[in-house]
């Protein structure tokens, strides 16, 4: 009882810190020299219509590949943590009671339909709210259906590996030709800026977003099928 | 319109630390999980008051789905095992 | 109250809350639920600090041209922070809840007290 | 060249990479995070190639925009070396781990490669937020990369980790987007040019990001998870975490101190100072070596932490000072972490596994002083810099803490040495892993070749390069020639240095020269009695002689403080080579580190920020300063002549040294003492400090340190034992001499070196020449050798002679300088103290000769031999210098009296051919010689006569009857001989010091032991610890 007295003395020392921050704010009635240039400048910029994607991807895409970095990083280290405690014989594992014949036919129906929304939301990123990692995290929900109906389902843990690397890996590559072909590393006019607000268009803006995308998407699937794939509790 | 949004987010705040609260109060671990999706789920349509679509998008399939389901997940690896409460 | 202050105050109290059940409750699962708690309020506290009043989502449409953004917009770049603080978060509490469950594995208990063989 | 982004782009990209191999193809997965590594390493080496030839700091910008509406990165100097050391340490650390990654697979090289990439990116960045994504990136690898451990305690201490890492990122978030909100930007540069801390709500906000970069330091106290860490980890993991997280943190706390300006600066040095001094001294209670280690890092980064606060003094030498220091502590610590990764225990006491393999106890003291910056690593020169800007700027709570904290630092990390070189070997060997070792070795190498880059910019001339130095390091390369061999060469090579230098000495230098090159020479003919290869032998020697040789030579402070550390640490290593030596030789190094500290704080504080700095100009140092200059120097020489109270050391350590190492470090090494108290007199003269005067204070100090080191030698039974008291009374009278301040006072005093020198050598080779054949040291062990051993008796009898200052030789002239000395001069209580312990000396000098060679012969000693040829020859060159010096002192004495009247012209000495007059009378060396030989042959004669009537006593004849003595020794006429003086004069030989010394590290001690129960162990406490540390820094900085 004393520690907990003791955190809520630290807290409120914390909340006082915090206290003085909201006393020193006062809301900008402007937007700030930094927004401003991205509200005047990116349309021209970058051809996005989605400001914040723009920044995700292009201004500050150096912060968006450390993300993604992050999930890569995070999938294969719950893998591995979780490979240790893992039994050798998959056969060994208790099999759970089946899922119903009614969740089994939806989730195949509903899959594919989930997959598609997922592509839809990160391809029109650039245009609308949305964007890679929204679409990849609905691209894994079509996974963890399928896993919450057939939890013994073997997935292809190569597939997701592939996809998952694979576009990491075009990722930099394209970081790269942005050093080479335009102004830095991750610049998206490698490719023509394109009409504003068509599909096809902001440059390399949509190819990263799908990037992100594919990647999320299979890192999320990874790192839920490693969970899945541990051992009950003896 | 902007006094109907202020009392939505007001509502939506005083409902969010309610639920934070709940979480960290209640004794059932999964009742706590779901609470602390409701947070995230809550701050998600504050996140659409405060103009920011693309954020709300994120925090509710991430923040209050995704993270959720991989609690549940660990949840039914380590229920009945040495849980103190 | 504005909005604004409204969604800092908040998310003020819900990191303070969550820090609150991450630093008191021994059990390790309730420590992760405590602190996406806390991160979530950090996520609006920083969407609070970029906001503001009366303005729209950064995204240029028929509504905001071009021209208008810059008095029309809310500030894009914190919404580009969280978004990536969001993910990073949900990184952060899967490997913590791989960790969990490794740990619970080894010793058939969640509670942080059992893990203390390295100290002084 | 290629542009630095490729650093991150290639260690991304081949994670990425990673991910395509099949898992099975582990060899090939191996080779590309290889290949990446060292393509990251050559990028980061050739920039820095290119910006140490004068390229000026280049901006990357990504996404082709200019900041900050782009992310940007930089990559100046700094950053370079940064990079490269991150990198280098990465892939060593791969080559190190390659069995464990082999055995994990794809996915923790990947894990690995991302580590070293994402801390690459925090030294680039200069982007607030950026920092923080890198960072996060840090943490979750750290989270993945503690599982590369064999310990299963590693789980638990990752979490812990991951625990409180969250509570970090929340503080650093909230601190990043107000600071945004505040300055319109995310750059750095921008937030520190739009005064951050002076807008609005600014300040709080870059207290929190400052917290959350300082807390990636583990400050001390809220560090718990780190220790964890670094004892359960993987080694080579370990050396990536102190080596290279370490440097990225601070890199990072800098760009924070960046944009906190001069207001935030006091702050990161407390901080630092508080992990220093706490880091350490809770090291000094560890037993598991990585625990240790990690306190020591922790404690390392502290220091840099203060550096960088210091910028405000230390200006534009802020790199090479907090470069030297980090990249010393990097390179050691990751050596460290590797070294232990051969080591199969984890008890401090496994690492004497080390002992017999050379090479690794070579890597093992290289890295111990590049930790505690000795010459010629980098950390020597940085600490010297620091410490002269601080006293320059009269900031002498920070000196002081921080040499302090060295203290406690050289204390943990030498007794750790002493343990590996002295204690019972285990039985677990190191691990015979090649690729391992020459992991260990290239960091050895490394650290050497800093030292060399750290000379080159130094501005001063390269303390590696030079020839006394280079000499005793060849040694290391000849040690598997046979130890005759190397004799020969170190003896010529004395003697060639000696020869080479002989012009430029003035007759007071000649002295000390003559005795250090000449007389070491003549010591080390004595070592030709050693077999073998008597490996770790000549280089700590010629170290010590290397040292010593350049002290005298030594014009500016820096070369002489160097020496002076040289000299230090050679004989440090030597005397360990004692066998019962390892407290002693700890408490030897503890105590001349601490003089060596006073000493360098004396020098900085008469330097006044100017260097180079002449030695002779302390004469100008300001007079508020001067006598506390004077004080701390005196201070720092006396330590080495073991002045009483500072002398704990010296019995032990010249006691239990090898036959022919205490000579060296009785006869030549107490001289540089001296030779330091002589330089310290000349130049600053007579000084007071609070109206006493200072030459006052150290006269009585002379006077004490004779009296109760003669009377301490007159009770032991110890015969080397009795001649290391008998030095501490030796030194007193020479620094009595010399505080006398007069000319004759000086002449003596320089007398007793060239005598001490001699007979003190002499007498420990025949007393050491003794002991070997006997087997003991104790005196009432042996009796009536001298029938056996008549050569070691006539070189005893003439030392006591000598030393009891009795015509007719050379101790004589001593005498009678002194004598006239005392009375030319008006201190007339220390005086009788002096005249007191004369007598004294007769009491223990005559117990050499009674209870050695007279007496008894034992039982067992009936077949010893004359002790071996070559502890003999010295000696006998010792007694024909001595019946030489007798006669004709005037040939050394001459000039230096001479040379003396330049500073003292009063009463000076008139040389009349051999006949020399002084104001109170005269002393004819030959007429003195005829006198006492008559004398001699009168008493021989008369002894002659009365002896057939002499009794001879029979073996048995014991007065005991009937009674069992209680201890054997109990029986033995000689036992416990002076108890009668004992119960006189006991009380002046009660082990006040010893028992005031013992009490501070006692404090020191229990102090560590109550404190490390702070950690309990627990996550969620560290986290508490962590928010509480936040909290009480911002409560600190509120009330300031």
């Amino acid at each position: 009882m004393i520690r907990t007295f003791f955190v809520v003395l630290l807290l409120l020392g914390l909340g006082a810190v915090f206290a003085g921050l909201m006393v020193g704010y006062t809301p900008d009635a402007e937007l700030n020299a930094t927004a401003r240039y991205y509200a005047d400048n990116t349309a021209a910029d970058t051809g996005a219509a989605n400001i914040v994607t723009a920044i995700i991807v292009t201004y500050r895409g150096l912060d968006t590949l450390g993300e993604v970095t992050v999930l890569f990083l995070t999938a294969a280290i719950v893998a591995l943590v979780l490979a240790a405690g893992r039994e050798k014989d998959p056969a060994s594992r208790i099999a759970p009671p089946p899922a119903g014949e009614l969740l089994t036919t939806g989730s195949r129906l509903l899959a594919p339909l989930i997959l598609l929304l997922g592509v839809y939301v990160f391809a029109n990123g650039h245009l609308t709210p949305g964007g890679g990692f929204q679409g990849g995290a609905i691209l894994a929900s079509a996974v963890l259906l399928l896993l919450l109906t057939d939890p013994l389902r073997h997935f292809g843990h190569r597939l997701i590996s592939v996809v998952e690397s694979l576009s990491g890996f075009i990722y930099v590559l394209i970081g790269v030709a942005g050093v080479v072909l335009a102004g830095g590393f991750l610049d998206n006019r490698i490719l023509p800026l394109g009409d504003f607000g068509a599909l096809l268009s902001a440059g390399a803006i949509p190819v990263i977003y799908t990037l992100i995308g594919l990647k999320v998407g299979a890192e999320f699937a990874s790192m839920l099928v490693s969970l899945s794939e541990t051992e009950e509790p003896r | 319109m902007t006094l109907v949004t202020t009392v939505m987010g007001l509502l939506l705040a005083l409902a969010s630390v309610g639920a934070a609260v709940v979480a960290i109060r209640v004794r059932s671990l999964p009742v706590a999980i779901l609470a602390a999706g409701l947070v995230s789920l809550l701050a998600a349509v504050l996140f659409v008051l405060l103009a920011a679509p693309d954020v709300a998008m994120t925090e509710a399939a991430i923040g209050s789905g995704l993270t959720t389901f991989l609690f549940f997940f660990v949840l039914g690896r380590v229920r009945g095992g040495g849980d103190h409460d | 109250m504005t909005l604004v202050t409204l969604a800092i105050a908040t998310g003020f109290a819900l990191v303070l809350i969550g820090l609150l059940g991450a630093l008191t409750d021994r059990n390790i699962l309730r420590m992760i639920v405590a602190f996406t708690i806390a991160n979530t309020g950090v996520n609006l506290v920083l969407i609070g600090v970029g906001m503001l009043p009366g303005r729209t989502a950064p995204i240029l449409d028929e509504a905001v041209s071009v021209a208008q953004a810059a008095a029309r917009i809310v500030d894009p770049v914190p919404q580009a922070l969280v978004l990536t603080a969001i993910v990073i978060g949900l990184g952060v509490t899967a490997l913590m809840l791989a960790y969990a469950l490794r740990l619970h594995q080894t010793r058939h208990s969640l509670d942080i007290r059992t893990f203390t063989e390295l100290k002084w | 060249m290629v542009s630095a982004i490729f650093i991150l782009a290639i260690g991304l990209g081949a994670a990425f990479l990673l991910g395509l191999l099949r898992d099975t193809w582990r060899g090939l997965a191996y080779a590309l995070t290889l290949a990446a590594l060292a393509a990251m390493s050559w990028i980061a080496g050739s920039w820095l190639v290119a910006l140490a030839g004068g390229l000026g700091p280049v901006e990357i910008r990504t996404a082709g925009f200019a900041p900050p509406f782009a992310i940007a990165l930089r990559m100046g100097l700094p950053e370079a070396a940064l990079s490269l050391l991150i990198s280098l340490t990465g892939l060593l650390s791969a080559v190190y781990m390659r069995g464990t990654l082999m055995r994990l697979g794809r996915r923790a090289m990947a894990v690995l490669l991302i580590a070293v990439m994402a801390l690459v990116g925090i030294v680039l960045t200069r982007d607030a937020f950026n920092l923080f994504v890198f960072l996060e990136l840090t943490v979750i690898a750290t989270g993945g990369l503690v599982l590369l451990s064999a310990d299963p305690r590693a789980l638990g201490a990752g979490f812990k980790y991951l625990v409180v890492a969250q509570v970090i990122s929340i503080l650093l978030l909230v601190g990043v987007i107000f600071a945004y909100h505040a300055t319109g930007s995310l750059n750095i540069d921008d937030m520190a040019a739009a005064n951050l801390v002076t807008l609005k709500g600014g300040a709080i906000a870059f207290f929190l990001m400052f917290v959350a970069v300082v807390a990636e330091l583990k400050p001390f106290p809220a560090n718990g998870w780190a220790l964890d860490i670094y004892e359960s980890a993987h080694p080579a993991f370990s050396a990536i975490l102190s080596a290279a997280l370490s440097a990225a943190a601070l890199i990072a706390a800098d760009k924070m101190l960046s944009i906190g300006g001069p207001e935030w600066l006091p702050v990161a040095s407390s901080l630092g100072l508080v992990s220093f001094l706490g880091a350490n001294i809770l090291a000094l209670a560890q037993d598991n070596d990585r625990r240790l280690l990690g306190y020591s890092s922790i404690g390392q980064v502290g220091l840099v932490l203060v550096v960088l606060g210091q910028r405000d003094i230390l200006g534009a030498s802020t790199p090479f000072i907090a470069g030297g220091l980090l990249l010393a502590h990097a390179v050691a610590k990751a050596g460290f972490y590797w070294l232990s990764g051969l080591v199969q225990g984890r008890s401090l006491m496994d690492w004497t596994a080390l002992r017999g393999h050379p090479v690794l106890i070579f890597a093992f003291v290289t890295f111990v002083a590049l930790l505690l910056g000795l010459p010629p690593f980098p950390g020597f020169y940085a600490k010297w810099g620091l410490v002269h800007a601080l006293a320059a700027d009269g900031r002498y709570l920070v000196l002081g803490l921080i040499l302090l904290g060295s203290l406690i630092e050289s204390g943990y990390l030498m007794r750790w040495f002493g343990y590996i070189i002295k204690r019972p070997q285990v039985d677990l060997p190191p691990l015979p892993s090649l690729s391992k070792r020459a992991v260990v070795l290239t960091a050895v190498a490394a650290g050497w070749a800093l030292g060399w880059i750290w000379g080159e910019i130094s501005g001063y001339p390269n303390l590696l390069l030079s020839i006394p130095l280079l000499f005793a390091l060849g040694f290391l390369f000849i040690e598997w020639l046979p130890a005759w061999v190397k004799n020969l060469v170190a003896i010529a090579g004395l003697g060639a240095w000696f020869w080479y230098t002989f012009p430029g000495y003035d007759p007071l230098h000649l002295i000390y020269a003559a005795i250090i090159l000449v007389g070491g020479a003549v010591i080390l003919v004595a070592s030709f009695d050693a077999k073998g290869r008597r490996v770790g032998f000549y280089p700590p020697a010629m170290l010590m002689y290397a040292g010593l040789s350049m002290l005298i030579l030594a014009q500016d402070s820096f070369a002489f403080f160097a020496a002076w550390e040289y000299l230090t640490i050679g004989s440090y290593f030597l005397i360990l080579r004692g066998k019962k030596s390892e407290p002693h030789a700890l408490s030897y190094i503890l105590f001349s580190l601490g003089g060596a500290f006073a000493i360098l704080a004396g020098l900085a504080l008469g330097a006044q920020g100017v260097l180079p700095f002449d030695v002779a100009d302390l004469a100008k140092a300001p007079a508020r300063l001067a006598p506390w200059i004077f004080a701390l120097l005196a201070i720092g020489f006396m330590t080495k002549t073991a002045a009483i109270g500072l002398h704990i050391w010296l019995p032990g350590a010249h006691a239990e040294a090898e036959t022919d190492v205490s000579p060296m470090v009785s006869g030549i090494l107490l001289k540089a003492g001296l030779f330091g108290l002589t330089l310290l007199l000349m130049i600053m003269g007579k000084q007071s400090l609070y109206g006493i005067e200072l030459t006052y204070v150290m006269l009585w100090i002379g006077a004490l340190s004779a009296l109760v080191g003669n009377l301490l030698a007159a009770f032991q039974e110890d015969a080397k034992r009795l001649l290391a008291y008998s030095s501490i009374g030796q030194m007193g009278y020479a620094l009595f001499g010399l505080a006398m301040m007069n000319h004759l006072g000086w002449l003596m005093a320089l007398m007793f070196v060239i005598n001490h020198y001699i007979y003190k050598s002499m007498l420990f080779l025949s007393v050491g020449g003794v002991a070997k054949r006997t087997g003991t040291r104790d005196m009432y062990r042996m009796g009536g050798l001298i029938t056996l051993m008549p050569l070691s008796f006539i070189a005893v009898l003439i030392g006591i002679i000598a030393v009891s200052g009795v015509p007719p030789l050379s101790g004589f002239g001593g005498r009678w300088i002194f004598y006239n000395a005392i009375m030319s001069s008006e201190y007339r209580l220390p005086m009788v103290l002096i005249f007191l312990s004369g007598p004294i000396a007769f009491l223990y000098l005559f117990r050499l000769i009674h209870t050695i060679f007279l007496g008894q012969l034992k039982d067992e000693h009936r077949k010893l031999k004359e002790a071996p040829l070559w502890l003999i020859l010295p000696q006998m060159l010792y007694v024909a210098f001595l019946l030489g010096f007798a006669v004709v002192p005037g040939l050394a004495l001459r000039h230096v009296d001479a040379y003396i009247s330049e500073f003292f012209p009063a009463h000076a000495l008139i040389w009349d051919d051999i006949t020399i007059t002084s104001t109170f009378g005269y002393w004819s060396p030959i007429s003195i010689m005829v006198v006492v030989g008559c004398i001699f042959a009168v008493l021989f004669l008369w002894l002659l006569v009365l002896n057939h009537r002499a009794q001879k006593v029979k073996q048995f004849n014991i007065v005991y009857s009937a009674e069992r003595p209680f201890r054997p020794e109990t029986t033995h006429f000689a036992w416990n001989f002076f108890a009668p003086y004992r119960k006189a004069l006991g009380f002046m030989t009660l082990p006040l010091v010893t028992r005031f010394w013992q009490a501070q590290t006692d404090l020191l001690h229990s102090t560590a032991q109550v404190s490390r129960r702070f950690y309990t162990g627990n996550g969620q406490t560290y986290a508490v610890h962590m928010l509480a540390f936040a909290v009480a820094v911002y409560l600190i900085w509120m009330g300031s």
